[in-house]
């Protein structure tokens, strides 16, 4: 594959990737079978509550079966703000589902840490893990999180969800073989 | 109601309350330091008294204190005499509670800052447990007696006290590497004093 | 405080509605199956904080012989957002959406104490318009309902009935809906002012409300049918984390918890605020302090806001929401639009706050978990000096060690659905 | 002020004599007695209880011209009401600033005022800091009764280089006329027309223009001067406020730097009796500006970026052969630009080294600028003190321009070296402690980041020998450090630190081995640290 990587910046992995068939089939199975990992923390999971609940039904987009355990999940779903004390919580939460995994920022405060900016909240989440969608809202509506879900879906089947990007670049930099990069 | 339960206290404890005040409706007693755990057995005991339920325990940081547009006249706040320039810098405030009589006290100790301890008060009312923790957490006030002084919201790796007036609102002290993020040059607000 | 309180027996004086509901119970000392066994190790185990049965985030060291829990210890703090130091640097409006965020579930309650211990300081108590006491009132209940809502259909989620789950999120999306109509945002409002109330109820909020009520009174009848004599429910709940009345006094337990326990404390009926001395309404009180009795008050007390509710919609007058004092209402916005002198005061009010006069005051109401109590010191500006919030949640999680010592790993749960820790209550 | 670190080292003033009681008057103002020194206003005497009495043009430092009518009081035995700015305190003078008389004339008359008043609060540079807005909010606070159209007066007028006037906002307190008369002596603005056409101008053709026009706007209490400088950059009540002394000449004015996100946006003067009054001078407010201005953030070996670590062991590699060789080849220059910290620490490390010559650098005089009111020839603001340090250690030093032909390695304190010759420039290896780059800093072997004036906490010595303290408003860019602790590592990696003598942690220790040192400033002490006071947080002081 005579590519040169001159690069390993996450946007060159997009733009060489080339989806194969099996990659749509197989992003087309994964976006619709989300598995969420709720990691909920504060008063966003009231809301979290109210999509999952009987109104809004995140069920019908087929992601509504909270698991529990990292392992077996793959969207994580970080409702809350994310405090010093529980940023090594996240990120080995994080780090212990599967790859591909993806990530959405439920609310202000998982963005941008919102209106608590002082000594314990973290100005987001993606300080320490990186974050596919994020929505904005103090709570967000349901709606909001509805509409976030299917952007992440798109993401997915185009292949361009952040850990999608990280293995299709591992894959291309081993391909190119020693030498490179 | 409240000055019925001032003028007890200090009929029974006169040398240990330095003033008593009333704002608001809230009877506020200053206490000795040395003579807290003394003042409070006596609230929880005495039957006219009977303060049986904690409510809150905390801290006051009075560092940058300069009350303005106070009205003319005998000075309103503080009400306590010998408040001078020279004042220590804490005050641990009490707040209790009776069942029995629904009546209610604040107690408050001064407490200098290069001596920043009171007696724990969680031997009477267990409540006051992990208040005094939340306390120390929060101002770095020590509680003598405390059974288990530690950290409750912070992190041990934490340094410093948040609530402190001279504690920076934004100094964040991460736990996680942020290795991934752009270079930000990470500031110390206030930089070098 | 090692050992677990032994439950008080049935026949208190202040026992209600609830004695024929205590059926079934087990000693404590019965639980044991393990007993017999060979001599184990303790096991050191971890729960949370990010664990699906803790409402909010907290983490449990627990040590345990076996399935049973012989020591833990509680650490809170993963939510700690800072409220006291936030409030240090906000005006006292400001404050109001921080408020929202401590007790989520009931975001119109701590709005009310916020506003309840500015108006002490500034001398307003008892003198704001009736209509906006009385549409404090309603909200408060209202979002009374929704904590209550919440805590026993998540509780009972947690030990495998998700159809009260569902049934009783169904609940609440409707308050939500009349709540958001009032004020503007689903969950948090910030819907009070100094002062009064940021705006009137809609027009035909009577209505609205009525039939929301009736509908729930249905909901809560099945709900009621599928849990109060549900046999694992019961199993699950009757019996576990029991606390004694003495014991609830001396840690500071307030609310449904301490009521479950027999203490006959709510601060409407103790010392009343608002409007609450011309409501009639009763608080239950429990007899034996564990979980089902807390199920039971909770229960109950939502009945008792919908009585509160009732009456409120009979009560309540027509007139202005907010008090005629220029100190702390905004100028109408046509005005500040056009002449100068609102302006200034809009101006003010806006960028500086609302000067509230030097000294402190400790205001506190009947929140959804208790005793929900603001201490501020003032110092004339319109930025507190210091705020503090006593959060109820906090207070009662402390006890959770106790609660739980000497229970299975999986009465962990119920105690903790029951306890109705709020992460941004507890950890500010 | 607290800060201001007294006493006054030479010439100290007589002690205050108790004054004899026939210099104070007694006089009652609502209800309270109270005592003053004879001359007092009654305005003046009722701030002292504590009572704010509204007024515009009445100024503590200008001339008493009582043409608001703002201030008005009853005092009894006195038919009419009185303006208490020009009233005079008497002796058993009975005040009353409360009663129902007064009190409306004052609300009248600040609806008066308010009449012809644009809305302009929210696009106006002075909301928040406005004494308009503070004494409707806190005296009136009544709804609007007219709806007259108000007098529409020109916008924007351009009124020299400095200022910019807004003729609808000026409510006409000639505080700024007074303020150009008596601060800069230059009649330079006045009043035309009548009656509600009344407006401020200039003479037909002339400009606003003399050295001291800024604080016309620190004077006016409404927006109507704006600061070019200053318009539509920051908003007044989201900046906080730390003491500092202007370090624009030897004059040594009190200010207070208004900061906010890492930078300075203003300089205004801070009152201090025994200096400045309530002034400064507009090119001292405009000295913030050096402060982002060719800053050297990071060490530089030979012109390349380098840690600090690589940097100090860079210099000690290099000074340390031509110490060991002749003490004559080093020579240390201490700068009458940085504090005494910075360069008693320096001058300590020179004796350590025992380097043969020791010279100052200073900004030559600028011989115009001197006017026997603020400015002064002498744009050093710590010549004095260098020369104290110097005495007191007994350094010999000499100035700049007379660097001895040995040298062929200098340490330097500043980034510049007036009077020496650029070819000698280039042939010496230069280690410079500096906080900007350019100038001989700019060609330096060695150039190691120091913080700048408004970074650092330390002091400074004025042409009259005041010491006076500076306060660190915010933190220097990247890995600049105060200029005295780049000296200790500097010592330390040299043999002068194993000493011991040269191991300071905070500026603090610095100036006590100082005022040890130095005799005259044996009895100083060092003021305790002055936290940021957020103007929002001072509320309606406006």
């Amino acid at each position: 594959m005579g590519l040169e990587l001159t690069t390993t910046r996450l946007e060159d992995a997009a733009k060489w990737a080339k989806q194969s068939t099996l990659d749509r089939a197989s992003n087309w199975g994964r976006k619709f079978s989300l598995f969420t990992y709720p990691f909920v923390t504060a008063c966003c999971g009231m809301e979290f509550m109210s999509v999952a609940g009987p109104k809004y039904d995140i069920a019908r987009f087929g992601a509504e079966f909270p698991r529990f355990s990292p392992r077996q999940s793959d969207l994580l779903m970080i409702v809350g703000t994310i405090t010093e004390k529980q940023g090594p919580a996240l990120k080995r939460v994080f780090d212990q589902m599967t790859e591909p995994k993806w990530v959405i920022a439920f609310g202000v405060c998982a963005s941008t840490g919102g209106f608590y900016q002082n000594y314990h909240a973290m100005p987001g989440a993606d300080q320490v893990i990186p974050v596919d969608v994020y929505i904005p809202g103090c709570p967000p509506r349901p709606e909001q999180v509805l509409d976030a879900l299917i952007m992440l879906m798109d993401r997915i089947q185009s292949g361009r969800g952040h850990s999608q990007l990280r293995t299709k670049r591992d894959q291309l930099i081993a391909e190119a073989g020693p030498g490179e990069g | 109601m409240s000055a019925k339960v001032l003028d007890a206290l200090k009929a029974a404890h006169g040398a240990a309350i330095d003033s008593v005040e009333t704002q608001h409706g809230d009877a506020i007693a200053w206490v000795v330091r040395d003579r807290l755990l003394a003042v409070a057995t006596w609230l929880k005991s005495d039957p006219a008294m009977a303060f049986d339920a904690p409510v809150f325990a905390t801290c006051i940081d009075r560092l940058d204190w300069k009350p303005i547009d106070v009205p003319p006249g005998p000075p309103v706040y503080p009400a306590s005499a010998g408040w001078t320039e020279d004042r220590p810098r804490f005050e641990v405030v009490y707040q209790l509670r009776s069942t029995r009589h629904r009546h209610r006290l604040r107690l408050k100790c001064a407490v200098p800052e290069h001596d920043a301890r009171v007696p724990s008060l969680s031997s009477l009312w267990p409540a006051f447990n992990w208040q005094e923790r939340e306390t120390f957490d929060m101002y770095g006030i020590s509680f003598d007696g405390h059974p288990d002084q530690r950290r409750i919201y912070l992190y041990d790796e934490f340094v410093g006290y948040p609530l402190r007036k001279d504690y920076p609102k934004e100094k964040r002290q991460p736990l996680v590497r942020r290795d991934d993020l752009p270079i930000n040059p990470i500031k110390v607000p206030g930089g070098h004093r | 405080m090692a050992a677990p309180s032994t439950p008080t027996g049935p026949g208190d004086a202040s026992n209600r509605s609830l004695k024929q509901l205590v059926l079934g119970r087990r000693d404590v000392q019965d639980l044991s199956d393990t007993e017999q066994e060979l001599p184990s190790e303790l096991m050191t185990i971890n729960m949370g904080p990010s664990h699906p049965a803790m409402h909010g985030t907290v983490r449990i060291v627990l040590t345990v012989d076996g399935e049973r829990i012989v020591a833990s210890d509680v650490q809170p703090g993963y939510l700690h957002r800072c409220f006291e130091k936030e409030s240090e640097y906000a005006t006292y409006t400001q404050v109001f959406p921080y408020t929202d965020r401590l007790n989520y579930v009931s975001p119109m309650i701590n709005n009310c104490g916020w506003a309840m211990v500015a108006e002490k300081l500034m001398g307003l108590t008892g003198k704001l318009p009736r209509r906006a006491e009385y549409i404090r009132v309603i909200v408060s209940e209202m979002s009374r309902m929704t904590d209550h809502l919440t805590c026993v259909g998540a509780s009972a989620m947690e030990l495998g009935a998700f159809t009260p789950f569902l049934y009783l999120l169904k609940c609440r999306e409707w308050l939500y809906e009349l709540l958001e109509k009032v004020s503007g945002a689903r969950l948090t409002h910030s819907y009070v002012r100094i002062g009064g109330v940021g705006k009137d109820l809609t027009p035909n909020f009577d209505a609205e409300l009525t039939l929301c009520l009736d509908q729930i009174v249905k909901v809560m009848v099945e709900c009621e049918s599928m849990l109060n004599h549900n046999k694992i429910f019961r199993d699950r709940m009757a019996g576990v984390g029991a606390m004694s009345k003495d014991d609830a006094i001396a840690t500071g337990c307030v609310g449904p918890i301490a009521r479950a326990a027999g203490v006959d404390y709510d601060v409407r009926k103790d010392y009343p605020y608002s409007v609450y001395p011309e409501l009639e309404f009763d608080v239950p009180v429990g007899t034996t302090g564990d979980c089902y009795d807390r199920y039971l008050v909770r229960i109950e007390e939502l009945k008792q806001c919908i009585r509160i509710l009732r009456q409120c919609l009979k009560q309540i007058p027509d007139g202005p929401v907010m008090v005629d004092d220029p100190r702390v209402a905004l100028p109408a916005k046509a005005a500040t639009y056009n002449t100068i002198e609102s302006m200034i005061r809009h101006f003010k009010h806006i960028m500086d706050g609302i000067k509230v006069p030097a000294g402190e005051a400790y205001a506190f109401v009947e929140g959804g978990n208790g005793e929900l109590g603001f201490y501020v010191v003032a110092d004339g500006t319109g930025r507190p000096y210091k705020a503090y919030v006593r959060s109820p949640s906090f207070v009662h999680l402390s006890t959770a060690s106790q609660l739980i010592h000497g229970h299975l790993i999986a009465d962990v749960v119920p105690i903790f659905g029951m306890i109705n820790m709020i992460g941004g209550e507890c950890d500010k | 002020m607290t800060d201001v670190v007294k006493p006054p080292i030479e010439a100290p003033k007589p002690a205050p004599v108790p004054a004899p009681p026939s210099d104070s008057v007694n006089l009652t103002i609502d209800g309270m007695p109270v005592t003053v020194k004879k001359g007092t206003n009654v305005l003046e005497a009722a701030r002292t209880l504590g009572i704010d009495i509204s007024a515009f043009c009445y100024h503590p430092g200008l001339q008493v011209v009582a043409q608001c009518r703002q201030c008005l009081v009853s005092v009894e035995k006195n038919p009419k009401l009185q303006p208490s700015c020009q009233q005079t305190c008497g002796e058993g003078m009975v005040v009353h600033t409360t009663d129902p008389q007064s009190t409306l004339a004052r609300k009248q008359q600040l609806e008066f005022t308010l009449l012809n008043h644009p809305i302009d609060c929210p696009i106006c540079d002075k909301a928040g800091e406005c004494t308009l807005q503070r004494l409707y909010f806190e005296h009136d606070n009544a709804d609007s009764r007219v709806d007259v159209t108000k007098v529409h007066k020109a916008k924007v007028v351009d009124l020299g280089p400095t200022i910019v006037l807004d003729q609808e906002r000026c409510i006409l307190c000639s505080r700024c006329i007074r303020a150009c008369d008596e601060v800069a002596g230059d009649h330079q603005l006045e009043f035309a027309h009548r009656g509600d056409h009344q407006i401020l101008t200039t003479a037909p053709g002339a400009q606003l223009d003399n050295p001291y026009s800024l604080n016309t706007v620190d004077v006016c209490p409404v927006g109507a001067l704006t600061a070019k400088d200053f318009r539509f950059t920051m908003r007044a009540w989201e900046l906080e406020a730390t003491p500092s002394v202007c370090n624009g000449c030897a004059t040594g004015c009190n200010i207070e730097i208004h900061h906010k996100h890492d930078r300075a946006w203003r300089l205004v003067p801070r009152h201090n009796p025994d200096v400045n009054k309530y002034w400064m001078c507009d090119e001292g407010r405009l000295t913030y500006h050096e402060l982002r201005e060719h800053r050297l953030a990071g060490a530089l070996v030979d012109g390349l970026p380098a840690g600090w670590d690589r940097a100090i062991r860079a210099a000690a590699d290099h000074l340390s052969p031509i110490l060991a060789a002749s003490r004559q080849a080093v020579g240390v220059v201490l700068s009458a630009e940085a504090s005494n910290e910075d360069n008693f620490a320096l001058g300590k490390l020179a004796k350590a080294w025992g380097v043969g010559s020791v010279y100052v650098a200073a900004r030559p005089d600028v011989p115009g600028r001197a006017d026997g009111r603020l400015r002064v020839a002498d744009v050093n603001p710590n010549r004095r003190g260098v020369q104290l340090i110097a005495e007191a250690l007994a350094l010999g030093a000499r100035p700049i321009a007379e660097l001895s032909a040995d040298v062929r390695c200098l340490v330097m304190l500043g980034a510049e070296l007036p009077g020496v010759a650029p070819a000698r420039l280039a042939e010496l290896g230069i280690i410079a402690i500096t906080s900007h780059e350019r100038g001989a800093a700019a060609g330096a072997r060695i150039a190691l980041p120091a913080a700048a004036w408004a970074e650092v906490a330390g002091t400074v010595t004025n042409a009259g020998g005041l010491v006076q303290r500076m306060h660190a408003a915010f933190a220097p860019p990247g890995q600049a450090l105060p200029g005295w602790e780049a000296v200790v590592r500097l010592a330390q990696a040299t043999a002068a630190g194993a000493a011991g003598k040269l191991s300071y942690t905070h500026a603090r220790e610095v100036f006590k081995d100082m005022t040890q040192t130095v005799a005259a400033w044996s009895a100083l002490v060092w003021a305790r640290e002055a936290r940021p006071l957020a103007l929002r947080f001072a509320g309606s002081r406006g």
